[in-house]
């Protein structure tokens, strides 16, 4: 790719961008929120047209007007967001597209199970071919794209973010695949947020800032401060930082809590005033569903809580967000954001109340309560009146925290926070979250990303089939053990998840 | 053409004696006309005693869903049917089918090339020509007229048209345009509202379906020039009565629906207990009266006492 | 107010060049016409508009229309009941059917659109069974005066449902554009799983547009039936559903929900009956009437549609 | 197949009932009369469910029978076609317009809702303004008997338009089911960019499924046109596309696109007709005809909802 230029409404997303993929080369493609990364593989995959700039294939000028002709090309994508068909089984996903023809013209059904089976036991899934996607966790509905893109035998396959709803084991086997791609001569363009996988299986980086080229590594210089020196031009520590806050143990109590994933199962825990409880596990251990179910999203489940000496009745998202307990989901899209309405408009939108006089809404303040959020998350975005579906995904997750750290929560539920957001934005919502800690809020965060459960927690929760299989003190945190436990293992070190 | 006829298994029962006749009236739309016409057939039905009337009504008025009636109808077993029929000129080989399996009356509106044994109800065009004749002494010295209906396309609209072109042949009476309004009410009005505002110079406004009265009445009085434009209608709606008895409305042709229903059963019931004189002819012409100011109390008593009231 | 200006441009063309082939459009007369029928149609609109915004739609609005006219004159001549009592039991009936139709598509999670063509088949099946198929009017009614007033007076020289439009429109501005249920309602419509994630009471908001659109029905269908003067249980209101749906989208509504103005609504309404008024008066068919209406709607959206797109590119382009 | 057993039983108890109240109800006459209704409703109802597998709606239906009805009469008794050339013409004018819906909706990224809304409006004023607002019948016109036999005959006792319902039905099965068009259809309905992103072209899909419609349509059109054998343009094939949708839905078409099966929809059709032969053979007053029927829709998909709830309920269980 030469020169590639790409710009919408009021954003250059792409200024000049060059990048380079040599055959059997995993390259990782690193940059910021919104510095363009999605872009510039979406003009490779045919999605978007650039503005300006060629395509080269093997030396030779291409045109790819649109996705039909990257696949002729060999290009595959997996997109940073799900594509995938509920209505349809596993193998249909996965052949959607180019569907093998029988005798009489119509689908092949037998070929496409046949041959979607093997696929997904390289990727370790399993689920049956004839399974209707909207069975499937998000992180298997991911996987079954991953196959797809597999299948196509490209030569090129192109992975935006393919790792930010998959857990440990998932993004293992991927990894290990993604490798033994690279060994059949198959070219990979992998872009993460985790810089630990990049770290890993990369042969070279290329880092884009504010869509223009920053910048590469080649395989010998890559360290996770090189890449984000490039990438923000600053150094950024993360490792775990203690904080000094005072804690009050036991504020936040939770007792009886079910879910309707696992009707059997209860779960009960405490969390201190001023601390941030890691909650960890494998994809489908329940930690979404449990934490719906504490804020009354789940009508066939629900919890117990009491918040200091109080119990609180919580029967919907409107009494827990009364007693300032807020969630932030994890589909940001879907269950976070009014992606057709602005900046302003989300932000407000749980505490439009504050906001108004006699049930009018006064959009001065929501206007000052808006800036506020954008300056201090340092939202990249033309202004609070912009619509939130053309921000970056990273500052997409920024508006969603704004719009509850705007109503000082008591007790902040945090459901994969940093799926998507890069490095600097990453370290900015961790001190965020400290911050939150040590001014006395109560902190619960999902992750699937350990080095994030690892350096963000002050405990850990580790989860497995709907239970607490164990809670990890901070001098027990370690990747083992939350492994251990996640598995289903008991573990020595670990506390049983209330204090009797 | 020639449709098949299907094996007339359970049709064409017989009037076994003893038994009661089960005949059926099917109406072409839902109108308080037919309400009327409805009180003539449950009069008929409590005087003869051995009779069990099942009174239909399309609910779109279009010409396929009366068929899937009438083969109801056929199919339940009745032993006559009187319809009046949507589209009579080319209803005529379905009609023939029904009449070979049931006795068949035709109502209101006629299909005289069918198979029917007989017509019982008004002559549209004579209506016309009777609305034509109020309208001639309405305006002695000539005037532009407009008139409306619901749908152009359906047979009594055209016949009743038809009348009154006939009997306006050579008078100084100019008739500007047939504006329809698809049956709906609000149009209907709406119609005559922008009648009066572009040609300011009509001096009739005349309405060939019920509704077309009340809605002329209501636009010409809103515009206040009650009296000043005359109005002729059709049919015997309430308001459009009220109209004709202030003086507003000129006069209103109204037909007998309450004879309709009446005679077809009756004389259904007597045809087909073997007296072949009740529906003799093919034709039977139940007359149609205008309306003016000073018949109208007397028409009010009379029509409440037929339904009852 | 961007998306307002294509539909006004094209209401002042359509009136202006009605009002050049025919000077009479302008007369006193005539606008007073045109507006009491705006009126008329105006009130179910804006409540079908807002049903549209919470991305559902409502068909029953004909058939409830023929229902609480037939009952409205029935209570009042034949069951002899006081007017405010007659008013009062045709707008309750209203609302109820709304809550039903909100409870079905909340609780019972059925699809609006469905819920509202049971509710058109059902409330005509029910007007015609009531009317025993019989056309029904006021004549014989007493001391109906008052509500007749209301209904089809006139008020500083305007017609009276104009009126009631207008007040209305301005209470249902606030409400949608400047209040919190306002917001609640675009959120939901826009994406119904976020906006219960923050809190908002989504079965609530969705039932309560169904409410108010049934009432404002109610309203409309007091206003017409003292209009006509006479219900015609079995095609009174037919299709009004559609020109609300089409008075709403016109304006700038998505039936996909999330998108909506009051201000549009009330200026498609303006189009549509403008539209039928110019039929009239320059004299073109009756039975071009809906084929001139279809024709301009489809130019409308298509309009409004590529304008957007420029706009889009607009910006795009490099300056 | 689990879809279409809550409807099938439906079906069949309504069937159980109408017979033991009334035993006519199974008498050959009454079955072929209702077989052939099926067969008329049935060809549009498949075609309105495709489109609605795609996620769109088609309410042009109606208008367009009324329109292809005029011109089929038209074209052989006033302008004196030979058949073949007549139908030809009228199905490729259908297909004309449905290929203007699909364009439309494609490239002009206009609404389904919207396009086919004015289509109602235009086909219709077109038909009364084509005949002038007056019936069109088929008597005068000669050598048009194998049209009349391939529309209103019989073929193995069984009338035509439930053989050619019963012939469409087994093709569209394998395109909807077994085809890779079908795959793509549900595939579009469902998420359209994931479609395309798979390297579907998905405007190709979605505009084709409308003149897929349109033709069908067409053929009703001719079918219905044959039975009533009068077109009275301005009321002719009325409503037609709600009974479609009804048909469609009742048989497990989501609105929302992505789920739809031939069975289900043909099933639906059978529904709908059997209802209203059971309103007449039972002597239910007419005026709740329409009552009846929405009434049992709503109930049907209620119904289904509930079971479906029931069986989510039942999978999240443990066993
Ligand atoms: N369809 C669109 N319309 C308008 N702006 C867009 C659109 N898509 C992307 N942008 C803008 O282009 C810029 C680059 O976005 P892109 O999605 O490529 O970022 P990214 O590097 O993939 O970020 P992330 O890591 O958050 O996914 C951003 O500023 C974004 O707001
Ligand atoms: N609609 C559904 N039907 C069936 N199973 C479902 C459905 N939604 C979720 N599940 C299952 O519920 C399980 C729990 O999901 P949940 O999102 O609570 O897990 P989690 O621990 O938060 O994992 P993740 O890391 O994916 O968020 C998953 O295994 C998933 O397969
Ligand atoms: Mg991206
Ligand atoms: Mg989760």
């Amino acid at each position: 790719m030469r020169g590639i230029s790409k710009r919408f409404p009021g954003v250059i997303a792409l200024d000049n961008v060059s990048l380079d993929v040599g055959r059997g080369e995993v390259l990782a493609l690193c940059g910021e929120n919104g510095a363009g990364k999605s872009t510039l593989m979406k003009i490779l995959g045919g999605v978007y047209q650039p503005d300006g700039g060629e395509l080269l294939l093997e030396g030779q000028p291409v045109k790819i007007h649109n996705v039909t002709d990257a696949m002729k090309s060999g290009v595959a994508f997996i997109h940073q967001e799900l594509n995938v068909l509920d209505n349809l089984d596993v193998a249909a996903n996965v052949f959607l597209g180019r569907e093998p023809k029988n005798a009489f013209g119509l689908i092949d059904n037998r070929k496409i199970h046949a041959d979607t089976a093997p696929l997904l036991q390289r990727l370790g899934l399993e689920v049956s071919s004839r399974t209707r996607l909207d069975r499937l966790s998000i992180a298997h509905q991911q996987m079954v794209e991953i196959a797809k893109a597999l299948s196509l035998h490209s030569r090129l396959i192109i992975m935006d973010e393919p790792t930010s709803s998959l857990t440990l084991t998932e993004t293992d086997c991927l990894l290990d695949l993604v490798v033994s791609l690279r060994r059949q001569g198959v070219s990979v363009v992998y872009i993460s947020h985790r810089l630990g996988e990049v770290n890993r299986i990369a042969d070279r980086v290329v880092v884009l800032r504010d869509g223009k080229n920053a910048g590469e590594l080649s395989r010998s210089e890559i360290t996770h401060d090189r890449i984000v020196n490039l990438m923000v031009g600053r150094e950024i520590k993360s490792s775990y930082t203690g904080s000094t806050a005072a804690k009050t143990p036991g504020f936040f109590k939770v007792r009886n809590a079910r879910s309707s994933r696992y009707p059997a199962s209860t779960v009960e825990f405490d969390a201190s005033r001023g601390e941030i409880l890691g909650f960890a596990g494998l994809v489908g251990a329940g930690r979404s569903e449990i934490v719906k179910a504490i804020v009354g999203l789940d009508a066939a489940g629900g919890a117990e809580v009491s918040i200091g000496e109080d119990r609180v009745a919580i029967h919907s998202p409107a009494d827990a967000i009364r007693h300032g307990i807020y969630l932030v989901p994890e589909d940001r899209r879907g269950e976070g954001l009014v992606t057709g309405m602005t900046v302003r408009e989300n932000t407000t939108l749980p505490s439009l109340k504050k906001y108004s006089t006699l049930h009018l809404i006064r959009r001065d303040r929501e206007r000052k309560v808006t800036d506020e959020q954008i300056a201090s998350l340092k939202i990249k975005t033309p202004g609070g009146e912009a619509l939130v579906v053309n921000l970056s995904g990273g500052n997409q997750q920024k508006v969603v925290l704004g719009k509850w750290l705007s109503m000082a929560p008591k007790v902040m539920i945090l459901d994969e926070p940093t799926r998507g957001i890069d490095v600097g934005a990453k370290a900015e919502i961790y001190r965020l979250m400290r911050e939150l800690a040590d001014r006395g809020g109560v902190i619960l965060m999902i992750s699937s990303d350990m080095e994030e459960v690892l350096n963000v927690s002050d405990r850990v929760a580790v989860m497995h089939e709907g239970k607490i299989s164990g809670i990890l003190e901070r001098p027990d945190c370690n990747e083992e053990n939350v492994m251990n436990l996640a598995v289903g293992k008991t573990l020595a070190a670990a506390k049983p998840a209330v204090k009797v | 053409g020639k449709t098949e006829v299907p094996p007339a298994g359970a049709g064409g029962a017989g009037a076994a004696s003893g038994k009661k006749l089960k005949l059926a009236f099917v109406s072409n739309n839902a109108a308080t006309f037919w309400t009327i016409a409805r009180s003539g057939c449950e009069s008929a039905q409590k005087e003869l005693g051995n009779v069990e009337v099942d009174f239909r009504i399309p609910s779109t008025g279009s010409a396929a869903e009366q068929q899937q009636i009438l083969d109801d109808l056929v199919a339940k077993g009745v032993d006559g049917i009187a319809v009046s029929p949507i589209d009579p000129k080319n209803q005529i080989d379905f009609l023939n089918k029904i009449s070979a399996q049931t006795l068949l009356v035709c109502c209101d509106s006629d299909a005289a090339d069918s198979k029917r044994v007989c017509y019982i109800g008004t002559d549209n065009f004579a209506a016309g020509q009777e609305a034509g004749k109020l309208i001639k002494e309405a305006l002695p010295n000539g005037g532009k007229i407009m008139v409306f209906v619901g749908y152009a396309d359906a047979q009594n609209s055209k016949d009743r048209f038809g009348g009154i072109k006939k009997e306006l042949e050579g008078s100084k009476i100019e008739i500007l345009d047939l504006r329809t309004d698809d049956t709906d009410t609000v149009r209907a009005q709406k119609n005559a509202e922008d009648t009066l505002v572009k040609y300011p110079d009509v001096s009739m406004l005349v309405g060939l379906y019920s509704y077309n009265g009340p809605a002329i009445l209501n636009a010409v009085r809103s515009a206040g020039l009650a009296g000043k434009v005359k109005i002729v209608c059709f049919d015997e709606n309430a308001e459009t009565l009220d109209g004709v008895a202030s003086g507003d409305i000129y006069g209103t042709v109204v037909q007998q629906p309450f004879q309709f229903g009446k005679q077809s059963i009756t004389k259904m019931a007597k045809h087909l207990s073997g007296d072949k004189e009740a529906l003799a002819g093919g034709k039977q012409i139940v007359p149609t009266r205008s309306l003016k100011k000073n018949d109208i109390a007397a028409f009010q008593t009379d029509l409440a006492a037929i339904l009852g009231k | 107010m961007k998306k307002e200006l294509g539909i006004s441009v094209l209401l002042f063309l359509l009136c202006a060049v009605t009002a050049i082939l025919n000077p009479k459009f302008l007369s006193a007369v005539n606008l007073f016409n045109t507006a009491n029928l705006i009126g008329l149609y105006g009130v179910f609109s804006l409540g079908l508009g807002l049903v549209i915004i919470t991305g559902g739609i409502d068909l029953s609005v004909g058939s409830l229309c023929a229902l609480t006219g037939v009952l409205l004159a029935m209570a009042l001549t034949e069951w002899h009941w006081a007017w405010p009592l007659a008013a009062a039991m045709v707008l309750g009936i209203s609302a109820l059917l709304g809550l039903a139709h909100g409870l079905l598509i909340t609780r019972g999670k059925l699809q609006p659109f469905i819920v509202t063509l049971c509710g058109l088949l059902i409330y005509r099946g029910l007007a015609r069974f009531i009317a025993g198929d019989g056309t029904k009017g006021f004549s014989g009614a007493e001391g109906i005066e008052p509500l007749r007033h209301l209904a089809s007076g006139k008020f500083l020289g305007m017609p009276m449902p104009f009126v009631i439009l207008l007040v209305l429109a301005v209470v249902m501005w606030f409400v949608l554009h400047r209040s919190i249920y306002g917001r609640y309602l675009l959120a939901v419509g826009r994406n119904e799983q976020a906006a219960r994630f923050s809190g908002i009471n989504t079965p609530l908001v969705v039932a309560s547009a169904y409410v108010i659109a049934a009432l404002l029905t109610g309203v409309s269908g007091i206003l017409i039936a003292f209009y006509t003067n006479s219900v015609g249980p079995s095609n009174h209101g037919n299709f009004y559903e559609l020109y609300g749906i089409a008075a709403a989208v016109l304006g700038g509504c998505s039936l996909r929900g999330g998108e909506g103005s009051v201000v549009g609504i009330v200026i498609g309404t303006a189009l549509l009956l403008v539209l039928q008024n110019l039929v009239n008066l320059l004299g073109i068919p009756s039975s071009l009437n809906f084929a001139v209406m279809g024709a301009v709607v489809l130019f409308g959206v298509l309009a409004d549609q590529i304008l957007k797109n420029r706009a889009a590119r607009k910006i795009t382009r490099p300056s």
